[in-house]
């Protein structure tokens, strides 16, 4: 019994990591879908979102360890704060500008380029984000706090402990995650299946050239979608970032989205959701079963730990090698 | 007209079927190979070595590897580093298991191995495709490094968890351990890389490397001409695991001596042999060696400018290095997206003209 | 002039800890340097090196730096592995303190090694020792659990852990966290549900933020969780905010900055703008470390330099001069840090030193770090027997023959 | 004519007809809702060239996907030489001798047009992976027999020139010449060709008719076609199968399907001369 | 030959100008070398010319679409309305009124039949409701499209492709299609059928069009004016009557001989007198 519900507070929680590792995901999906760019960089993206985020509502001076290193001067800070729903639109419109940048001077020379090349464009891209963003604020750790509540609700804790006589552990960032993950992912699939911008989008992920053909701007479509995503990965870095501190690592999380993406269709908005709470919920569930004496220990005879960094990435495999275009994705043409 | 192919006619298909059939290349290339056998070993020293000679033979290796999946048989691969950390354990436990036999065989089974986990976990590319399989190859990538991490069988218990290379000897000079000379390890390495590139060089210059390139070029169309691509591609798995096993099993054996799976085989190792690849041209050996020769020595040349000339703080010149590394890698997809070798072609294209525009 | 490099790294995913600490190390010698025209006479030239934590840009950094170095300090046990056989071939002093192989303090097996003050197995077992302390010297029955690393670096102390779990009578649980370790819910419910006494933890980089975070989200007791020194900085507390008050850590250097050296360092080098990184970090708890490697190199150096009778020394002189290292607190006040770290006195068979460590404790509403227990020594009856069954092991598997230490 | 010999007959410029080699039995094929092939039966003989018409969209293609064994019929029959047809993957049917061409031009774009071509020999190499592996006499000598069959090809279709050029930069025409070179070096008893002309000018289309012809001459071998350019079907072929929307609406000799009203109203439109 | 053309094309305004072009692709390999042609306004010109003689190649270079092919106009000019389309971007030419029907089709695969049309209206901003009038119109034209206008693309037939590329580049109400190859792989009567569209467009609402044709015959029956490639080179031209009626034309390009069309089983040797040994 206790181990169902323990089993129960790990899936629910499953649910809710589900939901962060969506909000990656989703940032790899719109710009897949918009021009089959694998984006590798979105996680970087994601750190680099937060960085300015936190450097904007603490006033630092941008690259203020470079200008010391060539000037000998001692400027750190601007000395002001900015709260943060201010700050939160200026380094939007910062995602904006770069969105801009990444089309003028990088996007716009691969037209027509195979995906691969476009997917090693990407890590490059995150090569140079990541070493901009150390120049531009610093390889520090920085503490996030836009106000969003952490910790674990204690609401949920004394219901379910009333109910069940075991109280659940949600923290309320996941909360928070979720509701915002949720509106994310109603204004996408609206976005891109009832506008014309939408539907542009998805031409362009299918043939640069025919799109270019019929007057589809890619330079136009592409700052969207990078604009767009860069929001996004915003909220993920402000997500994160308050769970870790803003940092290098948080670039990583990249890595925990993958299996999401590949499970839920590198095409598929709802997928990337949908994706995000199987793994969740598989990753930890199965860590939960393999690492505890009482299940998998009187099972097998042995526990495994440590299994969530792999885990999720077979837990997608078998889901691919039933439906290889992932659960929501389009489905794959292949046709003489 | 410097490079000249007018005039260099070939009278039998085995002649025009030769590796360098210009006659131009062809004693470019045995120049090259007089001076790396004859004369790099004498004037090796340890930095020269450890920098860049080693890193560039071994990663040219796992680059002409991964080439042979991604650039000649077009499945993409992201578990490079798990499969290289495959061929680092096998040929580690071979060696301590079996002390007196001699290390290369060590290292050609470590490759043995690495082809047939490369295999099993080629399997799923039969019905998984593109960035898909590219994803789902990270799965090996992941589960690799935590087996090796996990189960102590693969590291002899030590406490640690790390592996160490013990010295082992060819032709009665030490090539693993701590002792071997600079001159020793780079031969060794050379050795394999020679085997490595003519392997490669006769596999896809015949029907099996026709039947990769089908398959990655169009696959229905290839099943539909006849090339089983069950086949097809566990070869390619294999073939490409086998290659990148033995450059792992020289990575600790031979070139680091010591190895902990989580760091010297992690997906930065997956993304840096991509990466060789890419930037060295897909489905071309000389890419391969020309790609390693590039990352291998950018960031070396970069740090030495940045640091030692320019005399910039350690920590912004490993910054910005980042951010030129990332640069350059955009640049040269810009101006051609197939990679240096390509590049190459061009430049002899242009050579051929010369002195005309076209 | 006198080469010691710092293989330090400034980037990548430990990059904020390596800065600090490297700007300590830095420091140091600058003041040495400035103040005292170096040591004995000798300039010391510290030319950096960027490993970003990476074993093959680890290995290139030290073939980059070998030439007339006399002592290496990678801060990575990884390529501390890597850099154990070569430098016994070399002929360089490898100097890990706080880190590195464990046994490396059986000077008979590592002759070139050296990783005083205190090791992880030390760390584990001063742990251990405050918490009976804390409990009357019984922790019979106690639950506690281990957060690791899941990495070389963080099995390191599981060995010494489970048997004392066998001496004092806990139970051990072990939990390992995988790298990079942003994501710790399943970890952190499963405290939860176990509802240990104590947690442990060997973490390092983002892990040790998202751990105490985790621990704070469900109000795990913060004065019940200790972590080893590497996850005792001010960069792993800050983020989680107040709820990290009350977390502890070890450590076997002072912290804060009432030591008189931090005058010196002002007038000579933070002033003069010659500090590593315009002196951003200087106090912090690992810049302190930093610096604490450095005194420790720069007593050996001076050892050396006595013993030879030459002050351009060579690395024989100075693994000489560490072997024969005495740092007592009477010295350690004459060079400005008194209590800063435990006495320290090597031989030629041991090359660890004592072994102790001190408890240091987070205070969120001051953002520091307070010290809150003198140094503990480890169990040596338990770990002496556990060094020299790895040390044979590793002698063994490298063929390596002991030396006699007579 | 329908209902020639069993044994086969000679046509009137003298070319042997032989037996059925293939017959399809009430072949069904559909893709979710729709029908692409409804009920279709046909055979084609020995050494015919057999042309399939009608209308975009009518099934065609799928009909020559489904003989080359990439589409499996729902329903129906396929017999190969006096045998049923068990499930095969595709390149298992290539290996009966059964080689293609495809509509939207389907070559191996990243290899020149000689490795393209030498792909067609690829069931005719018998040399294993280690012989390859060291280029040992086997696999060398096979190269050099299979090139030499290769040029023969080469020359036949007049392609000498771009043998080195990489596919992906041919004109279109061009291209569709290579797929039937690369069909041609497999050295099959059925060539299936999907709008071999398509894309092509006049002049370009004698050409091309003159090498399927030279091909069934020479070698005998059985040519079942797909064209638009009812100049070139009625020139060329023996049999002509009409398809209209999936279903079979004419088989027949050119004369005959010319003058079918069902064909010229669903198709044709006019009369063709 | 050049000089005269141009004098009888000049009395009708030139919408589009093409000076000497010349392209290379891959900064080494030659492709056209010199071409010029004029495209009066209203018009419909041909292009036509064997397999890689350089007429997709002068399309796209017209359309501004050869840098995505690492192709690039190296001399030459290419005048639309008096402004050279070298400064254009492919949108702004196709705001412009100039759109481009691509050889081997290019449909949106995963995008629905519909899909693929409405993207045709991109750059219109005339309303939803102008723009369902002309997708009845396309559906008026191609029938069968109406039945598939739910399947997505890349399952369509490659005749309904065509179609679908076709109908896509009506969506825009374009001034200029440039059409390359619209008959390839289409039914007979489709063929007719689509150039009786091209005419119909072309007469009721003066759209101008210049296309890319290997079927020759149709080609001339419908257009005004043709020119012939060959290697690059403009080798002649003239109004559509002029080329129907030279004799080398009619050997080459329509397949007639003094006897009238000849059997293509019939044709016993290589045109070119080409022996091929075996
Ligand atoms: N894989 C598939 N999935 C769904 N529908 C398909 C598929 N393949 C073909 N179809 C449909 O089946 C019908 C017949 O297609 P097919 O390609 O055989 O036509 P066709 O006769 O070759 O026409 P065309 O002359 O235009 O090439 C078409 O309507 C097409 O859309
Ligand atoms: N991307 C490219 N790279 C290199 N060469 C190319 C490229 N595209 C076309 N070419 C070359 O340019 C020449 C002209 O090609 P183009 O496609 O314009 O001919 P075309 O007249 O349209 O022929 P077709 O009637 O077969 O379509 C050909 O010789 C072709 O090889
Ligand atoms: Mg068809
Ligand atoms: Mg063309």
């Amino acid at each position: 019994m206790d181990q169902l519900l323990y089993g129960t507070e790990v899936l629910i929680n499953g649910l809710m990591t589900g939901v962060m590792y969506s909000l990656v995901a989703l940032g790899f999906v719109l710009i897949y879908k918009a021009s089959g760019v694998f984006n590798y960089a979105q996680g970087v993206l994601a750190l680099f979102a937060a960085l300015t985020l936190v450097g904007i509502m603490e006033g630092q001076v941008p690259f203020a360890h470079l200008i010391n290193a060539m000037f000998g001067t001692h400027i750190e800070n601007f000395g002001w704060n900015i709260p943060a729903v201010f700050a939160i639109l200026l380094t939007a419109g910062v995602m904006v500008v770069l969105a801009i940048l990444i089309e003028k001077l990088v996007l716009q020379h691969l037209v027509g380029q195979e995906p691969i090349i476009l997917f090693m464009a990407t890590i490059g891209l995150a090569y140079f984000l990541e070493g901009l963003g150390d120049v531009m604020w610093g390889a520090d750790i920085k503490t996030l706090d836009v106000g969003l509540p952490q910790g674990i609700s204690d609401v949920v804790e004394q219901t379910t402990a009333n109910w069940f006589g075991y109280g659940f552990f949600i923290d309320r960032l996941d909360i928070w995650a979720t509701i915002i993950a949720a509106l994310l992912v109603a204004a996408l699939v609206a976005f891109s299946q009832y506008t014309k911008q939408g539907r542009a989008m998805r031409a362009v992920a299918d043939d640069h050239q025919a799109a270019l053909s019929v007057g589809i701007s890619l330079q136009f479509i592409w700052i969207m979608v990078w604009s767009i995503a860069g929001f996004v990965a915003l909220v993920a870095g402000i997500m994160w970032g308050t769970k870790s501190g803003v940092q290098f690592s948080l670039s990583l999380i990249a890595l925990k989205a993958l299996p999401v993406l590949m499970l839920g269709g590198f095409t598929s908005i709802p997928g990337a959701i949908v994706g995000g709470l199987i793994i969740g919920v598989g990753e930890k569930l199965f860590e939960f079963i393999m690492s505890s004496p009482d299940l998998a220990g009187s099972w097998f005879g042995f526990t495994i730990s440590a299994t969530e960094n792999w885990f999720a990435y077979v837990l997608a495999l078998l889901f691919l090698v039933f439906r290889p275009q992932g659960l929501f994705g389009e489905r794959i043409i292949e046709r003489v | 007209m410097l490079y000249r192919e007018a005039g260099d006619f070939k009278t039998t298909y085995r002649d025009d079927g030769q590796t360098f059939p210009i006659t131009l290349d062809r004693l470019g290339y045995y120049a090259i190979l007089f001076v790396a056998v004859l004369i790099v070993p004498f004037v090796i020293n340890d930095y020269w070595a450890s920098a860049v000679l080693l890193p560039f033979l071994i990663y040219a290796i796992a680059s002409i590897g991964l080439n042979i999946l991604v650039g000649y048989a077009g499945q993409v691969s992201l578990g490079t580093g798990g499969f290289m950390a495959v061929g680092a354990y096998a040929v580690y436990k071979l060696m301590t298991a079996f002390p007196e036999v001699s290390v290369v065989i060590h290292i050609l089974l470590a490759g043995g191995i690495t082809a047939l986990v490369g295999i099993a976990f080629g399997l799923p590319s039969l019905r998984i495709k593109g960035f898909y399989l590219a994803v789902a190859t990270l799965a090996a990538q992941f589960f690799l490094v935590w087996l090796f991490n996990k189960v102590p069988w693969f590291y002899n218990y030590s406490a640690s968890g790390q592996i160490n290379a013990p010295e082992r000897t060819v032709l009665g000079w030490a090539v693993t351990g701590p002792a071997a000379s600079p001159s020793a390890k780079y031969l060794i390495c050379l050795g394999f890389v020679i085997f490595a590139a003519w392997v490669a060089r006769n596999l896809t210059r015949g029907m099996i490397g026709r039947k990769w390139m089908a398959i990655r070029d169009m696959d229905i169309a290839a099943e539909i001409i006849g090339v089983n691509p069950l086949s097809a591609k566990m070869t390619a798995f294999g073939v490409s695991s086998f290659f990148v096993g033995i450059a792992g099993a020289l990575l600790f054996a031979v070139y680091l001596g010591a190895a902990e799976v989580t760091e010297a085989f992690g997906i930065n190792k997956s993304f840096l042999v991509l990466f060789m690849v890419i930037i060295g041209g897909l489905g071309s050996i000389f890419g391969s060696f020309a790609g390693a020769a590039f990352l291998v020595l950018l960031p070396v040349l970069l740090k030495n400018v940045l640091v030692g000339v320019l005399g910039w703080p350690t920590d912004l010149a490993a910054h910005i290095e980042l951010m030129i590394v990332g640069a350059l890698i955009i640049f040269f997809l810009i101006v051609e997206p197939h990679g240096l070798a390509r590049l190459w072609q061009l430049v002899k294209e242009k050579l051929r003209l010369w002195p005309f525009p076209h | 002039e006198l080469i010691v490099p710092n293989l330090s790294y400034r980037t990548g995913p430990y990059g904020a800890n390596g800065t600090q600490y490297a700007d300590g190390f830095n420091d140091y010698f600058t003041l040495l340097n400035e103040r005292d025209g170096g040591i004995g006479g000798e300039t010391i030239s510290v030319p950096e090196c960027e490993t970003a934590y990476n074993t093959e840009k680890g290995v290139e950094c030290y073939e980059a730096t070998k030439d007339g170095a006399l002592v290496f300090n990678p801060l990575s046990t990884g390529i501390t592995y890597q850099l154990i056989p070569k430098v016994g071939v070399d002929k360089k002093v490898l100097y890990t303190p706080g880190y590195g192989r464990t046994s490396a303090k059986n000077g008979k097996v590592f002759e070139w090694v050296f990783n005083a003050p205190a090791n992880y197995w030390d760390g584990a077992s001063v742990a251990i020792k405050y918490l009976l302390d804390e409990n009357g010297g019984d922790l019979n029955g106690k639950k506690i659990a281990l957060v690791y690393h899941n990495s070389a670096y963080g099995k390191e102390p599981i060995r010494t852990l489970q048997e004392l779990a066998k001496k004092h009578g806990f139970t051990l649980t072990e939990i390992p966290v995988e790298a990079p370790g942003q994501e710790q819910k399943s970890q952190w419910l499963q405290i939860r549900r176990d509802k240990p006494d104590y947690v442990l933890m060997w973490g390092w980089g983002v892990m040790n933020q998202v751990a105490i975070q985790e621990a704070a989200n469900i109000r795990f007791p913060m004065e019940n969780f200790i972590g080893i020194w590497w996850a005792g900085s001010e960069l792993d507390v800050m983020p989680a905010g107040e709820g990290a008050n009350g977390y502890k850590a070890l450590t076997f250097n002072g912290v804060g900055m009432d030591y008189p050296i931090y005058d010196d360092l002002k007038t000579h080098v933070i002033d003069t703008g010659k500090a590593s990184q315009g002196g951003e970090h200087v106090g912090s708890a690992v810049y302190s470390r930093g610096m604490y490697a450095a005194v420790v190199i720069a007593e050996a150096i001076r050892k050396a330099q006595e013993l030879a009778g030459t002050s351009a020394i060579t690395p024989e002189q100075l693994r000489d001069g560490f072997e024969q290292l005495d740092i007592t607190p009477e010295r350690l006040a004459e060079i400005g840090l008194p209590d800063f770290g435990p006495e320290i006195k090597l031989s030629c068979d041991n090359h660890g030193g004592s072994g102790m460590a001190r408890i240091q404790q987070w205070d969120a509403a001051e953002k520091k770090w307070n010290l809150i227990t003198e140094f503990m020594e480890p169990d040596a009856e338990v770990l002496d027997p556990l060094i020299a069954e790895d040390s044979a092991a590793y002698a063994q598997e490298a063929g390596v023959t002991e030396r006699s230490c007579n | 004519m329908l209902d020639a010999p069993a044994e086969g007959y000679v046509t009137a410029d003298g070319r042997q007809i032989g037996p059925v080699v293939m017959d399809l039995k009430n072949i069904t094929l559909r893709f979710g809702g729709v029908v692409a092939i409804k009920d279709i039966s046909f055979d084609i003989r020995q050494g015919e060239i057999r042309a399939i018409i009608g209308p975009n969209g009518a099934g065609k293609s799928s009909m020559l996907n489904v003989i080359s064994g990439f589409y499996v019929p729902q329903e129906g029959e396929v017999w190969f030489k006096g045998y049923r047809r068990g499930p095969m993957r595709p390149y298992q049917v290539a290996r009966l001798g059964i080689a293609r061409t495809f509509q939207n031009i389907a070559l191996f774009d990243g290899m020149s047009v000689l490795d393209n071509i030498m792909t067609g020999r690829l069931n005719k190499t018998k040399s294993g992976f280690l012989s390859q592996a060291l280029w040992w006499g086997p696999a060398e000598r096979e190269e050099i027999a299979n090139r030499e069959q290769v040029e023969k090809i080469i020359d036949f279709l007049e392609i000498q020139n771009i043998r080195k050029t990489p596919v992906g930069r041919l004109p279109y025409g061009l291209k569709k010449r290579v797929e039937l070179a690369r069909a041609l070096a497999a050295e099959p008893q059925i060539l299936l060709l999907d709008e071999p002309m398509a894309g092509m000018n006049v002049e370009e289309k004698e050409d091309m008719s003159r090498f399927i012809l030279d091909v069934n001459d020479e070698f005998g071998t059985t040519t079942v076609l797909i064209e638009h350019d009812m100049g070139v079907v009625m020139d060329l072929s023996d049999r002509v199968v009409v398809m209209d929307y999936g279903r079979k609406i004419g088989d027949g000799t050119p004369d005959e399907v010319r003058n079918n009203q069902e064909v010229i109203d669903a198709y044709l439109g006019v009369a063709h001369d | 030959m050049l000089d005269t053309a141009a004098a009888s094309t000049s009395q009708t305004e030139a919408l589009l100008e093409v000076n000497n072009i010349e392209v290379i692709y891959n900064h080494v390999i030659l492709v056209l070398k010199g071409v010029s042609l004029s495209v009066p306004k209203g018009s419909i010109t041909a292009l036509l010319g064997g397999n890689g003689a350089g007429k997709t190649t002068t399309l796209k270079a017209i359309s501004n679409l050869l840098a995505s092919e690492r192709g690039e106009v190296t001399k030459g000019s290419i005048v639309y309305r008096g402004e050279r389309v070298a400064s254009l971007n492919p949108a702004s030419l196709v705001k412009k009124g100039v759109i481009q029907v691509m050889e081997g089709r290019h449909c949106f695969e995963h995008l629905t039949v519909e899909e693929n049309l409405l993207t045709g209206a991109y750059t219109r901003t005339d309303g939803a409701a102008a723009i369902k009038a002309d997708l009845d119109m396309v559906y008026d034209y191609f029938p069968r499209l109406k039945e598939r206008r739910r399947s997505q693309a890349g399952y369509t037939s490659g005749g309904e492709q065509q179609m679908v590329a076709m109908g896509r580049a009506l969506m825009s109400r374009p001034e200029t299609i440039l059409l390359d190859e619209p008959s390839m792989g289409l039914a007979p009567q489709l063929v007719e059928q689509i150039f009786e569209i091209v005419k119909a467009v072309n007469e009721g609402e003066g759209v101008t069009f210049l296309l890319a044709e290997q079927n020759t015959n149709v080609a001339l029956r419908f257009a005004h004016y043709g020119y012939i490639l060959e290697n690059g080179r403009v080798v002649m031209d003239g109004t559509a009557q002029e080329l129907r009626e030279n004799p080398d034309v009619k050997e080459f390009y329509l397949g007639m001989s003094e006897e009238g069309r000849k059997s293509f089983r019939d044709v016993r040797s290589y045109r070119r007198r080409k022996r091929w040994l075996s």
